[in-house]
């Protein structure tokens, strides 16, 4: 139970943080409206392109994005050197690094669906039908991005350049995520039948499941001397 | 004796690495004569076949370096002997090189065969990020100063990395039936007995010239740091005693 | 009973020694002071100590437990105050305290929050985010947190710098509170004048050695 | 480091006489020449001659293995009879290598086998960027332990400990 109630508290420590700041979630949210802002001159689409580009365009602007939130994640730990505090208590890491995923997925997932409305504006978007499905497709891209990202937080919050090393080191990483993201969108967006690509769905579920139990385990290590 | 100073398996890979690196010259050689001269051309490929006893050993102990990296990590975080972190990072080194070797002769090797430098393929692909993450291993043991936690974290990346590279093979292969189903097929040569032999003399001659690769530099590394730290204990001892007197 | 000891400790990083088998003894009922220069290697060894950085050889025992087998243990016995006061700004005085001892499996009541704030001399300011407090109300705060969680064993870094008068006053009287409780501590400290009257032992670490330690009756 | 050197001297020769042996190989066995060179100086025995199959001379059975075509050089042409397994590679306007006898009496060239261009280029790049970055690394790796060494054996740092 302790396990839970440390969980609990890291991820009310986040919330609570960030509904006083909105540090994180402005600067996201700010990043990402001109990401979609440059694409969108960038790119002269009629209906047809946009059904075409606008998944990858989506999906670069969210893990983009969530680089922003994964990065300010443990930074805030740094300041006042409050790592230290949390490497000195008692009880598995693990749970910390639960309430930090936790959080990071909150942070990425508000985001992008205050961004989704914004996307199917500004490219004349079709969505009504598929609403579900691209919502349980964003929660699984979602969930492995942030599984990962906040191992990668974690490893790179206490070394130099750290701002650079987090996306050198995490995007190759996330490959898989990004293509079955993007392919799951395109046919959600494209107004697919369901069976056509399930199976990304199913590989995502596959890279959460993985990442989830391998960055739990590692996590202990990068806390623990 | 300074020697005694020297840790004790360094000292061993220094009075029998000798017989890998022979060995290695030897099966490469006999690997080289056997593929270049004694052995017929491919029936599909003609000549250009014969670059496959170069790149397909380079592609083979890259995999090998990474799983001695991973292999190497685990043990790390399991027994923390500084010298197996010398051994992940030679290790790590040597990956990098023999990808970027495997990268660019396959990529001399694609252009005649399927008239194309690059193709978004599984392997090609994983064999990319695979170049990504040692680099990007290389680059963060450079950023941290604490040789402790630079083991440590290297470790964790190249455990990561290593369960990442099958679900990035797995994924980029099903995106490519998706996407290009024909155009340029990735069909591997057929392997007949006579390419076998070089291939092999080749495979086992890289392998064995990666090991005592690994070798020379784990004791490169080692003796660098050991070095290092003796100079800059003197240093440091030396700026001390100015200081209090 | 023995409450901290340590066998031998030595610190490498890499091939460079920062510790040369330090060993340290402290009783329960004790307080330990630990002098020396800057870079001495004072920190490091709090550090081992407080199971943050593992000791390149030799031995931790806190209460009898050992520090690396039984680091949940012995993390549950102990807190370390260190030069970072460990506190997020956007929390206030209060939400700081509830979760750091949330993390600690403790769940005190916000009256025993609300004296012991008192008792630091920062009740009036208990409603007031971290972000405004000045480097003395920080350390009040984090004196705050050893005093609700009680721990056996307390390791001090520089407890007295950003204090003042009447701070460092508290701290004296909370480091005697302790070891007249049965607890153990261990500070380090360039301050001998303000260490001095409360150290039953003292040792000096001077590159990575530890020299003269003396002991005078309690 | 005497050692060292001499080691590496003896790898340097050997596959100096290797890159020899192969270079020589080729020249004998897969050298081509060109249509006017056979008709200058008709050749014995097996030959190998590099031609572009000309425009609208393609004619025969090509799944039955037989064909007859023009092969074109720089200067002359040579009317090509093949008989051998179906090619995979034979089609108008393409680069090709035939193998076979010329046959003076009748004038044309009795080929069994076609080759495609070989792009020996290809072949040689490849070889020397797997395998020369390997040594280079190799050889300043074993250096720099060997300097290494000899820097512990010298210095005085290990014997006060």
């Amino acid at each position: 139970m302790g396990f839970f109630k440390i969980m609990q508290w890291v991820v009310w420590k986040d919330l609570l943080t960030e509904w006083r700041s909105r540090e994180t979630m402005s600067s996201m949210f700010f990043f990402a409206l001109i990401v979609i802002l440059v694409f969108s001159f960038s790119f002269s689409m009629d209906q047809q392109a946009a059904q075409e580009l606008i998944a990858g365009i989506i999906w670069v602007a969210f893990a983009f994005t969530g680089m922003i939130g994964l990065g300010k994640s443990f930074a805030v730990e740094l300041q006042d050197d409050c790592l230290n505090y949390l490497q000195g208590c008692p009880g598995s890491k693990g749970a910390l690094y639960l309430g930090k995923v936790t959080a990071n997925f909150a942070f990425m997932f508000a985001v992008e669906v205050i961004l989704f409305p914004m996307f199917i504006v500004l490219f004349n978007l079709n969505v009504i039908e598929e609403f579900h499905i691209l919502l349980l497709i964003f929660l699984m891209a979602t969930m492995g991005l942030s599984a990962v990202g906040t191992l990668f937080s974690a490893l790179t919050v206490q070394i130099r350049a750290r701002e650079v090393m987090l996306p050198i080191l995490l995007l190759p990483l996330v490959v898989p995520v990004m293509i079955a993201a993007v392919e799951a969108t395109k046919g959600a967006l494209s107004g697919d039948s369901f069976a056509l690509y399930r199976q990304w769905l199913e590989l995502l579920a596959i890279f959460d499941a993985v990442f989830m139990v391998v960055s739990f385990w590692m996590f202990e290590f990068i806390m623990d001397e | 004796m300074n020697k005694t100073m020297i840790n004790r398996v360094i000292r061993k890979i220094q009075r029998y690495k000798g017989w890998f690196g022979g060995a290695a010259a030897l099966c490469m050689m006999a690997g080289l004569y056997v593929g270049l001269l004694a052995s017929p051309p491919d029936y599909y490929q003609g000549e250009v076949a014969r670059i496959m006893y170069v790149h397909v050993p380079l592609a083979h102990t890259s995999l090998l370096a990474y799983t001695v990296l991973f292999g190497g990590s685990i043990w790390y975080l399991w027994k923390r002997d500084p010298l197996v972190d010398n051994m992940c990072h030679a290790a790590a080194g040597l990956t990098a090189l023999f990808t970027l070797l495997a990268l660019l002769t396959g990529m001399i090797w694609g252009k005649p065969t399927w008239n194309a430098w690059w193709t978004w393929d599984a392997r090609l692909t994983s064999f990319i990020v695979l170049l990504l993450i040692t680099i990007g291993y290389l680059m963060l043991r450079t950023f941290i100063d604490d040789p402790e936690r630079e083991a440590r974290y290297a470790a964790v990346l190249a455990i990561v990395g290593f369960v990442d590279l099958p679900i990035v093979h797995f994924s980029v292969e099903w995106w490519r039936t998706l996407h290009q189903p024909q155009s340029i097929s990735m069909r591997g040569v057929s392997i007949s007995s006579g390419l076998l032999i070089p291939l092999m003399l080749m495979s086992v001659g890289m392998s064995l010239l990666f090991s005592y690769m690994l070798m020379v530099r784990t004791q490169m590394l080692y003796l660098v740091n050991l070095l290092d730290a003796k100079k800059g204990r003197l240093l440091s001892q030396f700026h001390l005693s100015k200081a209090e007197s | 009973m023995i409450a901290i000891s340590g066998q031998e400790i030595s610190k490498s990083y890499g091939h460079y020694q920062v510790l040369h088998e330090v060993s340290i003894q402290i009783n329960q009922g004790e307080c330990f002071a630990l002098f020396g220069p800057n870079g001495a290697g004072k920190t490091t060894l709090l550090k081992i100590f407080a199971t943050l950085s593992r000791p390149t050889a030799g031995q931790i025992k806190i209460l009898g437990r050992d520090a690396v087998k039984e680091k949940d243990m012995v993390r549950a016995s102990m807190m370390f105050l260190a030069h970072g006061s460990y506190l997020y700004d956007e929390l206030n005085a209060i939400e700081n305290l509830q979760f750091a001892m949330g993390l600690r499996h403790l769940t005190p009541s916000l009256r025993s929050i609300a004296s012991t704030l008192d008792r630091v001399g920062i009740g009036a300011f208990s409603g007031m985010k971290v972000r405004n407090f000045s480097a003395g109300m920080k350390k009040r705060l984090n004196l705050a947190k050893a005093m609700l969680a009680q721990p056996h064993v307390l390791l001090l870094d520089e407890p007295f710098t950003a204090l003042d008068d009447s701070g460092i006053a508290l701290m004296q009287e909370y480091i005697v509170e302790r070891v007249t409780n049965g607890g153990a501590v261990l500070m380090s400290t360039h301050d001998r004048d303000k260490a001095a009257p409360l150290a039953h032992h003292a040792g000096v670490l001077s590159q990575g050695i530890l020299k003269t330690v003396s002991s005078k009756a309690g | 480091m005497t050692a060292f050197y001499l080691r590496w001297g003896v790898v340097l020769v050997i596959a100096m006489i290797i890159v020899g042996m192969t270079v020589r190989d080729y020249e004998q066995h897969l050298a081509s020449v060109s249509p006017a060179q056979i008709l200058d100086d008709p050749p014995h025995g097996d030959v190998r001659v590099q031609g572009l199959v000309k425009a609208g001379t393609l004619q025969g059975n090509l799944e039955e293995g037989f064909a007859t075509f023009a092969l074109g050089g720089d200067q002359a042409t040579l009317s090509v009879e093949y008989k051998g397994l179906p090619p995979e590679n034979l089609r108008e306007l393409k680069l090709l290598i035939v193998v076979g006898q010329w046959d003076p009496a009748s004038q044309v060239f009795r080929a069994r086998e076609l080759a495609l261009l070989t792009h020996y280029g290809f072949v040689v790049s490849a070889y020397l960027v797997g395998l020369l970055p390997l040594l280079l690394v190799l050889f300043f790796m074993g250096r720099k332990v060997s300097l290494l060494f000899e820097e512990i054996k010298q210095s005085k740092l290990y014997q006060s400990e």
